[in-house]
């Protein structure tokens, strides 16, 4: 049976089917027992599980990840909230020169199923609480980084990173958090039952012939609504959600280049050093021929807190749209 | 300075800080604030017992609920208003917003992150230190900013190099859903000090003289080279963490009784009780604050919003 | 369990330490060893105080300085020669580095970044809190790790939900370069401990007696559901910070001087003073234990170094 | 006149210039001052300059990096040594949050005029002590970083950073610290006066026709001997130093592709999402035609402890050579 779900519940639905499959399966971080999680995608584990296994925690991030270092080691298979992703700069230590590390320094020995969950985008409040940040995450090795951009995916995904025996930075998407299921275009009929979405497969999300748009989280909505306004001039935009930033799905992006020869990427982290550049050379290590480039990204600014100038910096409909258009020389 | 200040004058204090925040209130439901906002209602006391006692060269580093300890520092309400309203004529010219203040001329900054704010105000005291001038930082954090290793990190070296550093901790008994009583090991944060060779005291941060008292003594111990300070000012945050908070996590019962210990009444009835100002010169008082903050409010909605071309300035300096 | 440990078996242990010491030095001429290398030598009593009272489930997590915990904690010492002379039979299989000794069936790991194990810990120990088992975390680290904001947000939480963690801490006066009494802003650290709702204690780490019967006692604390200890061993640290460090910045006066209290000697002293060993035994002891390291050492040699093939294998588990 | 100096010695005695022409300049840091730093390149500051000046700290590096921002907003010009990158895990909400983001965030109101100076590369110690990362920070706005190949280098970019009036991250490579004067093969002749080297400016090492060979730091001098090595077999490779990675010196690298036709990028950070992604896109976003494209970085793994491990994933003169000539055609 589906139902239409927003994708806090698909996070918190993904969880408490989790947790009773796998009894080794915790939460931790600040407000996700009592409150159930400030945006609700840990709603009614604590009371379910018992405080336990999901523990509310002082605002003391080193200590979460370390935590989840040594509870990982002792077996259990964490999920620590990093309330907005903003804030791993005070724990980026556990998470890259530990959780990311240790199976790797211990020659395969240990293992770190350990999920960091944790809030991206921006939905207004500034340089401090807007930032997607999976471009830093994926630049060090040994992190899965995922980001969905529906409930549907974001339930089946949660699922796949609890099991995985791998370290999975999830990034869920503020904007995408609070929007309602109603407001979902797709992805918000969730079935009940416990399933998953692989890490590390693309969706084409819209068929299209002369341009790949690729994209992933909040951005994909946007791009789909952009490529529908595109076909009406003539423009056919095929639209593809990445889900996650690690393992990237080439193979699907190749494909794609392959039949359009234009390549638009949409991200709504910082431009450079980043997601859009790697796409853009893999296609070149491959040697698909490509015709048109573009990057439409934060330009390596940091998000501003009033809207007028937040809208003028992170990727939206508009701006989506001119991009298409630039990129088929249509603009 | 601080004897020129008197009750009825931190009575004022607290009415522009409770009135600033009711205005800053305004703009949420009409999208004018497109983000978060975290106001300070029911915990004026504490600033405005800071108020008075500071000079250009304290420098003072605050939170993402930073609007009355802004007001305390002397930093201009309009202009900050005008920030929290996301307008041009903002003291960051729209940048920031509201978790954002800075006024440099004031040493007065925030910041959004937790606990963040200590090792900045350890700079500034330590600047002081080179300096051999007699200004002191304040570090004004929440409760839950102790737990945190920045805090920690900071106070060891203020302590280690006694250095002019006065927290303030807002013990507000919660940090957004999580009691206080259940994130720290220690029953107070006072007693905590003495691991840091700070000096520790907890007050009622309901009483605005007891807020300033301590304030007062611990401004003079940095000042005096005996090195920092923790205050902790026990108080409670009447509205949600941020504005659209369900606040579900705290009962109804416990909202309602510690709401009706509101500073504000309470400096009220001492000021009547003492005989130091009648109820009508009060509310006297309370009416022309409102007049002014809401003319303020309405001159800073017809302010323009900043120009989107300029977003991408003020990247790098050169 | 502690019962059957004798000073004279803790002797053997301390001579096992200092002798794997001896050993990885070899190392370092040859570049058999080609990136930075930490002993402990001179901090035997430390670990050794510590042997006899872990089980399997209890857990160790360590730092830089690791070989003589990891000893302490029973991890195979030829895997770990091996693995710090960078060879596939290495116990991480030369992927890891003296830095990186993990032993997962005895729960050690130990990690390069100053303070980042004592919230590993912290891990272990809620860990047993949840299995409800009667296990306990060890933290061990070094005087400069109490000042990271990770030592402070651990041992907080350890606190607040009363978790079995013993920390203990190596003070032998120096992180590097910077002396501890600069760095601290109290004069002990064990007095540190009740801001984090633990017991404290310091002892004189070159007694091996002194460490242990505080270990135990802390141990027994954190069985019984009591809370986490900080236990402050005082000590010295022979050799430079890692080999090759030239070491000006303790004097020379200073360094002879606290050489000339090692442990082994002192508790060598003890047992013959006791009666509870003659020289001639002990030497014999010594000679048995240097024949076998070397020995161990002369074969960890003839292994082979790991396959560059496999560089990239273990990135990701599946 | 000029002498034979390591790179450590340069970096001292640009510091002791700053600190002599500008009272406001301060070092702070784990054992900057009685040591002189780890690798020397603090030495002889805080006996000319006192302790208050050069600052030893705790191992304390939030509040090392915090106070920096206080010291900024004072005035002040820290600055700050974090010993090595590895580390800056613990401490990088001041740097990208704080130090990255408050002059954007102040509205320009507020300069943040900090150095973040610390080691990186690989000289063998694992995992949490041999990494470069300049591609963590460049990614994130408001931050340049700066990485030099030589003596000459070092001391008049160290000159450049701290006169900047942004926040500049500053990475001494290990293996240069470490490395002899007589070494050197280009840039130990330092003059004894103070100059400054441009941030943002690359540097041809060697000129050449057949291959663009684009690099920094540490793997400069492996680069220049393949290249000698290449000449032999009849290619001419031009090797660019690009000495800063923010702001990247595109100017000088697409000038030079533009001859060749073929890029090959030369990087001891990791291979994906960071310079050698950027470098090729911002390549083809200029439209200069691309023949030939090769990156050449760690792949993507932790650096392993062992040398027989650790040589097969950074690269060396080995590698480099066999990536030239694959990136020639002549593999
Ligand atoms: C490092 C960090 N972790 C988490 C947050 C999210 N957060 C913002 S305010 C807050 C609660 C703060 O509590 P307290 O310090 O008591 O201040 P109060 O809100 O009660 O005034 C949290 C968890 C943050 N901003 N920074
Ligand atoms: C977070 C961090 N900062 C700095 C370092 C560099 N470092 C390695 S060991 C050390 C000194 C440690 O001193 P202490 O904790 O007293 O241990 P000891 O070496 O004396 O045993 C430092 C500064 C590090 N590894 N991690
Ligand atoms: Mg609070
Ligand atoms: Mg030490």
């Amino acid at each position: 049976m589906a139902r239409n779900l927003n994708l806090s519940q698909c996070i918190s639905e993904a969880l408490h089917l989790e947790m009773e499959r796998d009894p080794q399966v915790l939460v931790i971080g600040e407000d996700v027992g009592g409150q159930g999680g400030v945006f609700g995608a840990t709603r009614g584990l604590q009371k379910k599980y018992g405080s336990g296994r999901v523990l509310d925690t002082p605002i003391s991030e080193s200590a979460i990840t370390g935590m989840g270092v040594g509870l990982a080691l002792e077996g259990y298979r964490p999920v620590l909230e990093i309330m907005f992703v903003d804030f791993i700069g005070v724990c980026l230590d556990q998470v890259y020169n530990a959780i990311a590390k240790n199976h790797y320094m211990s020659g395969g020995k240990v293992r770190m199923p350990i999920v960091i969950k944790t809030a991206g985008g921006c939905i207004g409040s500034g340089a401090q609480h807007s930032q997607c940040l999976w471009g830093l995450f994926a630049h060090l090795p040994g992190l899965k980084v995922v980001a969905p951009s529906n409930p549907y995916d974001a339930k089946g995904l949660m699922a796949s990173a609890v099991e995985s025996d791998d370290p999975v930075v999830f990034i869920e998407h503020k904007g995408l958090l609070l929007k309602r299921a109603e407001d979902f275009t797709f992805g918000s009929d969730v079935p009940a039952e416990r399933y998953t979405v692989p890490i590390g497969k693309a969706n084409v999300v819209r068929e299209g012939s002369d341009l790949t748009l690729v994209t992933l989280s909040g951005t994909v909505a946007p791009s789909v609504t952009a490529a529908e306004e595109a076909l009406k001039k003539g423009i056919s935009v095929e639209v593809i959600d990445l889900r996650s930033v690690v393992p990237l799905d080439m193979d699907t992006v190749a494909a794609s280049v392959k039949k359009t020869g234009k390549i638009l990427v949409v991200d709504e982290d910082y431009l450079s050093f980043g997601l859009s550049a790697e796409v853009v050379t893999r296609l070149l290590e491959r040697k698909i021929s490509i015709t048109s480039v573009k990057r439409l990204a934060v330009p390596d600014v940091p998000i501003p807190g009033a809207l007028s100038l937040e809208q003028e910096v992170v990727p939206n409909e508009r701006s989506i749209s001119a991009a298409i258009a630039e990129t088929v020389g249509k603009a | 300075m601080a004897q020129e200040i008197t009750l009825k004058d931190r009575y004022g204090y607290m009415l522009w800080m409770r009135h600033f925040e009711l205005a800053c209130l305004e703009g949420v439901p009409t999208r004018e604030i497109h983000g978060e906002l975290h106001t300070g209602v029911g915990q004026e006391a504490i600033s405005a017992g800071m108020v008075g006692f500071l000079s250009k060269e304290d420098a003072m580093c605050s939170t993402h609920r930073n609007h009355m300890h802004a007001i305390a520092k002397g930093v201009d309400l309009r202009a900050m208003l005008a920030e929290i309203f996301e307008k041009s004529t903002g003291i960051c010219g729209g940048f920031g917003g509201h978790m954002h203040i800075f006024d440099p001329s004031l040493k007065f900054s925030a910041t959004g992150i937790v606990g963040a704010g200590v090792p900045v105000a350890l700079g500034h005291a330590y600047a002081a230190r080179l300096k051999g001038n007699q200004a002191v930082a304040v570090a004004v954090v929440g409760d839950g900013a102790v737990n945190t290793g920045a805090f920690h990190e900071a106070m060891n070296m203020a302590g280690a190099l006694s250095l002019p550093l006065v927290v303030v901790v807002e013990n507000n008994e919660w940090a957004i859903s999580v009691p206080f009583s259940a994130s720290s090991a220690t029953e107070t944060i006072a007693e905590r000090a003495p691991s840091w060779r700070a000096h520790g005291i907890r007050v009622n941060g309901l009483d605005v003289e007891e807020v300033a008292n301590a304030f007062e003594a611990a401004l003079a111990r940095a000042r005096s080279g005996k090195g920092p300070s923790i205050i902790e000012a026990m108080c409670y945050r009447f509205r949600g963490h941020f504005e659209g908070d369900a606040d579900m996590y705290r009962s109804k019962e416990e909202k309602e009784r510690r709401r009706s210990e509101d500073p504000l009444e309470r400096t009220k009835e001492t000021l009547v009780a003492r005989g130091l100002a009648t109820l009508e010169e009060l509310n006297e008082i309370e009416k022309s604050v409102v007049a002014s903050i809401s003319e303020m409010l309405a001159s800073v909605r017809k302010d323009p919003s900043p120009s989107g071309a300029d977003a991408t300035r003020y990247v790098f300096a050169e």
